[in-house]
């Protein structure tokens, strides 16, 4: 996979600007604004415990992913970057799984 | 040093080992947060999680850290484009608000101190303890970093531009408010689960 | 001639590593006389594994030692060796024949984990075997009994071993019965076992055991016995083994007053008697143990005077026969030869118990 | 600091070295000075147990042979023995002039060395680590270990493993960002790929055991009772973490040597290294791997039938990638014209001593026999196999294959097979007897044993090998020092290598390559030298440059004053009394240090 592009030239330019990164903080803050709403407000609404996980693990990811794709534009850097750290995310999650289960079933 | 050397990957070789970095902190936080669900409910005796969390006041530092979050993406976007005042506020900000969070959690931790839990009280409040103050102390070094570039900016005023610097730095405490949404979620938003 | 040496040294391995597997005489520790179903089961397992790896051993070997004694350089060679880079049909070949080779070995070792993992039947003797720093405790909540470093089990018998420590992490293990459980502080482990038949009915079959985790100073020291009864002298022994020291002489008599006056009582238990310490082993049955110190000594005259005498001269946190042993006294603490003759009296003769 | 009116030599000079040649001398002489110590500790403990029930040393002194021995080999002696690898030959053999980061190089020697003193400083106050290499929970608590020892431990490891952090972040970018031009991922030399997927190991794992080692520490002096089973924490929660940085620790120790192995044998075979893309792969996957097998060294703590079959069927596949590396190493060596040096003796020697290392330890990835195997001399047996015979063995080569290139001189070649065969024969003495023991019931980490139990002549055995090793290694010393200064005088190319780091003069100088090499095909110097039919081609004169134009990072002290300082913080943690004090030293000097490293203009 040979990747000799230009060198040092940053590439983003032409996207990310000030707007983007505002319209990026309301997106943000609503999302945690639901976090807080679902949590608060669980037993009211009747949210079992499976539905509040998924959707709390679902809403973190994304904004996850949106800090680090966007914030630290990893989105537009070489796949080299984008490798090192999916590996290493992907990685600690199969590792923090496996603990969980094994430690788990010691009781 | 290598500032603009010509690299293989196109990267700056400085901001390669801030992702490298960050890669072998996901590992640290990775750890920490799996000790912590591991410990949570194994306590034998003192407070757990359910009786002391106070959902509002982490959901505000939560919103103090992306506000910080944003304002360093502003800080790095004016230095790409030399726009000095506009990135002098925007790290000011961002130093502000690191000192905010810490502030959130002090009156966090001395208000739990305060109903019980102490480091040794029970496994709980140790496991929780070693996340929240390891991500605490990488904020603080995040809060001392920018605040030294601040004051070289400050001193140096137009002559100094240097946005391979602060684009890691930016990186470094992008990555300490990733680390928090997830601490946020799994520690205090998992508590009934 | 350099690879001649290492061709001959080669083939020397494969003759000891074959020849010598087979003829380990009956050792107390070996592995490879096994007694019970769960050990033969293993050593099945372990067969097939020595033999698939010394088949692939002598796979790699043979090309390799060939390889080397015919392309090595001779004196004034020049030859250019073919550039080649690789063969992918090769590569293949070796990744293939390995994975249908460990196919081999991963197939009865699942079947064995998963009989491994039955549950036992209700009737099985449950026995808890609790590590302390450097020896054990085998309680048998069924029959009331608790007895230290030699387990007494009845032949032919499905017995159930829960294993826990008293304080650091231990490991239970009897080779000649096959496989070994950790015993960890805090989490109850469970080995199971259908104990052999008896070879020697009157004195029943001792079968060695050692703790295998590091625990401290003196884990080289913390063995252990299991001794394998018929069912019928198990049940008299069941009976007796709780029963009150018999004082049969004035020796025994000044040794157990020595035992209540001289601090042992606060440490050992004794039952019928009001020594009732935990920290130390409990010598109810003490009499009919083979050794004593988990396995240090033997339960003679003269290895209970070297016991007393080590543990009264040693500087207090050193003691010479079991290091890191609580079992010292400071220097105030006196036992004349008298005394020592009528605690060893009142230990060896009134515990022991006939069955 | 232009680097031309630095001093050349002189103790300063080597302080505030940020060369990465000179770090990797420091490197390479201070694991040889622990490689003396952790065999002395090794011998003592073979002294000890030559026959049943021997005082030559007390327990106590045992444990802690046990454990220093394990902790000096691993962390004190094979990482840095590969450091130093790393260190001289990632830039010549990907054509840089210097590692990305030269001061952070010299920091992570520095923090090493410090955090090895560390670590052996406990042998001062006679409180050295007693609690086996891998510390488990129970007995490093305070309750069970009362004095300091298990904090020397704990806290030499932080400093060595924060040493080797920043060490691998360092190379990782260095290999991936400053490769010659042409110089695509699959045209780097072998030991290049060893080299990235160690470091990748590396900065994934050390975490984990900083973690580990943090709880430990904050148990002993905080009483939060991560492993303390009375306040519901758990003893298995430290093996887990403890073996989930140990399983890829081990690849960490074994990789480097394969890819030095795979050099050398590719040399003397005179013949390019055999499935060179497929070698790639399966060092990817046996890195990769090596994060899901850890609990295979757990199978006795009573991990369920499911676990168990999941950890089984791991490591059994992992042995297929190690399985395909040997073949092709072996099918190097096929149809070469093999030069018979201690090198490629000690290069052949790996290949072989490993496989029955590999083999051996397949034997007990199955956990019914490794519930027979576990905590007996089979296991030691196995891991000495691989370790010492394959790891240390491939390190030898390596020492031999690259003296005369770091140092301008052979080491000197009847002594050196000498050497070889004194190990080959006394290794083999020391450890396949183990395989018997292992067999017959031996447990580890015994300060002694009882007679009657058929252990006897072989540990005495044992022993006679591990004193004909001790010999060899005196060997070893004498040869280094005889040769640095009087050994026969090396070119450029000595063994008509395939590699850049054979372009250079012996020894280079300091900015590597006067101008930047340009590679076309894998193994670019061997096509270079001959054309594609193997005769030899006329190498064109080399190109003038101007030696002084050529701009190299300043040498800095701010390096080793920050490792002092992270050093002084670590030791301050637990001495009693004015601990508190001299961690605030520490802190400050890190600050110092820290604000004049950024401070320092390249």
């Amino acid at each position: 996979m040979t990747n000799d592009q230009h060198a040092g030239q940053p590439a983003h330019q032409n996207h990310a600007g000030i707007p983007l990164y505002v319209a990026f903080l309301v997106v943000l803050a609503i999302i945690t604004a639901c976090e807080w709403a679902i949590f608060k407000f669980r037993v009211s609404l009747g949210i079992s415990n499976f539905v509040l996980v998924a959707a709390l693990s679902v809403m973190s990811l994304v904004k996850f992913f949106m800090v680090v794709g966007w914030y630290m534009h990893l989105r537009y850097d070489p796949k080299l970057l984008k490798i090192n750290f999916i590996f290493a995310f992907l990685l600690v999650m199969g590792i923090a799984l496996g603990l969980l289960t094994l430690m788990s079933a010691h009781g | 040093m290598s500032t603009h050397l010509e690299t293989n990957t196109g990267v700056d070789n400085r901001k390669f080992a801030m992702w490298t970095l960050i890669g072998s902190e996901c590992f640290l936080f990775g750890t920490l947060i799996t000790n912590y669900l591991i410990n949570r409910n194994r306590s034998v005796t003192g407070p757990t999680g359910q009786e002391i969390f106070n959902i509002d006041l982490t959901t505000l530092s939560t919103f103090d850290l992306l506000l910080s979050s944003v304002a360093m993406a502003f800080a790095v976007y004016y230095c790409k484009h030399k726009k000095l005042r506009p990135m002098q506020w925007s790290l000011a900000t961002v130093a502000l608000f690191g000192l905010f969070f810490l502030g959130f959690q002090y009156y966090e931790f001395s208000h739990f101190l305060h109903e019980g839990l102490g480091l040794s009280t029970n496994v709980f409040g140790a496991s929780f303890y070693m996340l929240t103050g390891c991500h605490g102390l990488h904020v603080a070094v995040g809060v001392m970093i920018i605040s030294t570039l601040l004051i070289k900016s400050l001193i140096k005023g137009e002559a100094w531009f240097n946005d391979d610097v602060v684009e890691i730095c930016g990186l470094y405490w992008h990555f300490v408010d990733v680390i928090w949404i997830i601490i946020f979620t799994v520690v205090y938003l998992f508590v009934y689960v | 001639m350099v690879s001649l040496v290492r061709l001959l040294k080669v083939l020397s391995f494969l003759f000891l590593a074959s020849g010598l597997n087979g003829c380990f005489e009956k050792l107390p520790m070996s592995t490879a006389h096994v007694v019970t179903e769960w050990g033969r089961q293993i050593n099945h397992v372990y067969l097939i594994t020595t033999v698939i790896v010394s088949l692939i051993f002598v796979a790699v070997a043979i090309p390799f030692c060939y390889a080397i004694w015919k392309f090595r350089e001779k004196e004034g060679e020049t030859r250019m060796p073919k550039q080649i880079t690789g063969n992918h049909k090769l590569e293949i070949i070796w990744t293939l024949v390995p994975i249908v080779l460990l196919i081999f070995i991963f197939l009865p070792t699942l079947e064995v984990i998963m009989k491994r993992a039955e549950a036992p039947p209700e009737d099985s003797l449950v026995i808890e075997a609790i590590g302390h720093q450097w020896w054990w405790e085998f309680k048998y909540p069924s029959l009331g009994i608790t007895t230290a470093n030699e387990m007494f089990v009845p032949e032919n018998t499905h017995i159930t071993i829960k294993a826990t420590s008293g304080d650091v992490i231990h490991a239970f293990w009897i080779p000649r019965w096959g496989g070994k459980i950790d015993t960890l502080p805090g989490i109850i482990n469970q080995i199971t076992y259908v104990t052999p038949s008896i070879e020697d009915a009157e004195k029943g079959d001792y079968y060695q055991g050692h703790c295998t985790e590091l625990c401290g100073l003196s884990h080289a020291r913390m063995r252990y016995e299991a001794v394998v009864l018929t069912k019928d002298r198990f049940q008299q022994w069941s009976k007796v083994a709780m029963q009150p020291p018999v004082i049969a002489s004035t020796l025994e008599k000044k040794g157990q007053e020595l035992f209540m006056s001289k601090t042992c009582f606060t440490c050992h238990a004794i039952e019928g008697t009001q020594a009732n310490g935990k920290i130390g082993p409990n010598l109810t049955n003490f009499g009919n143990r083979r050794h004593l110190a988990a396995g240090t000594l033997n339960n003679t005259k003269d290895g209970l005077h070297t016991w007393l005498r080590d543990s009264v001269d040693s500087k207090p946190d050193y003691q010479t026969i079991k290091p890191g042993s609580l079992m010292v006294f400071g220097p105030n603490f006196e036992l004349t030869e008298g005394d020592i003759k009528a605690l060893t009296a009142y230990l060896q003769h009134s515990t022991a118990k006939t069955y | 600091m232009s680097n031309h009116g630095a001093p050349k030599t002189g103790l300063w000079s080597w302080i505030t070295t940020v060369d990465h040649k000179r770090i990797a001398a420091l490197y390479g002489f201070s694991a040889l000075l622990f490689f003396v110590l952790g065999g002395v500790e090794a011998i003592m403990m073979r002294t000890q147990l030559i026959v049943p029930n021997n005082d030559f040393i007390t327990a106590r002194t045992f444990n802690s042979m046990v454990t220093m021995h394990g902790t000096t080999m691993i962390f004190l002696v094979v990482m840095p023995l590969s450091g130093a690898f790393f260190n001289f030959l990632t830039p010549l053999m990907i054509g840089a002039r210097d590692v990305a980061f030269p001061r952070l190089n010299a920091l992570s020697f520095w923090v090493f060395l410090f955090g090895g003193l560390l670590l052996n400083f406990g042998f001062v106050i006679n409180e050295a680590p007693r609690g086996g290499w891998f510390g488990y929970a129970n007995l490093t608590e305070l309750q069970y270990t009362p004095d300091l020892s298990a904090d020397f431990w704990a806290m030499g490891l932080q400093v060595v493993g924060l040493a080797s952090l920043i060490a691998s972040i360092n190379f990782f970018v260095t290999i991936l960002n400053m490769r010659c031009k042409g110089m695509t991922l699959l045209k780097m030399p072998m030991f290049i790929w060893t080299t990235l997927v160690t470091q990748v190991l590396l900065f994934l794992s050390l975490p984990v055991i900083t973690i580990a080692l943090v709880m430990i520490t904050f148990d002993r002096h905080f009483g939060t009772g991560f492993f303390n089973p009375g306040v519901g924490g758990s003893v298995v929660l430290w093996q887990h973490l403890f073996w989930v940085f140990g399983h890829p620790e081990v690849y960490i120790l074994i990789l480097p040597a394969m890819g030095i192995v795979s050099e050398i044998l590719a040399t003397f075979s005179r013949k390019p290294l055999f499935g060179y893309s497929v070698m790639v792969y399966s060092t990817c996957a046996i890195g990769f791997l090596g994060f899901a097998v850890w609990a295979h060294h757990m199978f006795t703590t009573g991990l369920g039938p499911w676990a168990t079959t999941f950890f089984v069927a791991a490591t059994m596949l992992i042995a297929v990638p190690t399985g395909v590396k040997i073949f092709n190493w072996i099918s190097t060596v096929w149809g070469g014209r093999i030069k018979i040096t201690t090198a490629s003796l000690f290069g052949l020697s790996f290949v072989a001593m490993f496989t029955f290392g590999g083999l051996s330890g397949i034997m007990h990835s199955s956990a019914p026999i490794d519930s027979q195997h576990q905590d007996t001399y089979f296991v030691v047996a196995h891991f000495h196999y691989v370790l010492y015979g394959g790891a240390v063995m491939g390190l030898f080569g390596g020492i031999f294959y690259w003296f005369p290139k770091i140092s301008g001189r052979f080491l000197n070649e009847t002594l050196g097979q000498i050497q070889f065969w004194l190990y080959m024969i006394g290794f083999n003495m020391t450890f396949f007897p183990m395989h018997f023991l292992g067999v017959q019931g031996m447990p580890r980490r015994n300060y002694t044993y009882a007679p009657d139990m058929g252990w006897d002549l072989w540990n005495f055995i044992c022993t006679i090998g591990a004193y004909m090793t001790a010999v060899g290694g005196i060997l070893f010393a004498i040869n280094l020092f005889y040769s640095l200064k009087k050994g026969e005088k090396a070119p450029a190319d000595p063994w008509d290598a395939r590699t850049l780091e054979w372009t250079i003069p012996s020894p280079p100088p300091e900015y590597n390559f006067g101008i930047e090499p340009t590679v076309t095909h894998l193994d670019d110097f061997w096509h270079r030298k001959y054309d594609e039919e193997g005769h030899k081609k006329q190498l064109p004169p080399p190109a003038k440059y101007d030696p002084h134009a050529i701009h190299l990072p300043g040498p800095s002290y701010w390096p080793i004053c920050l490792a002092a300082g992270l050093t002084c913080g670590a030791a301050g943690f637990f001495l009693k009394g004015f601990g508190l004090y001299v961690s605030l030293v520490g802190v400050a000097v890190i600050l110092i240090s820290a604000y004049g490293w950024a401070y320092e203009e390249a």
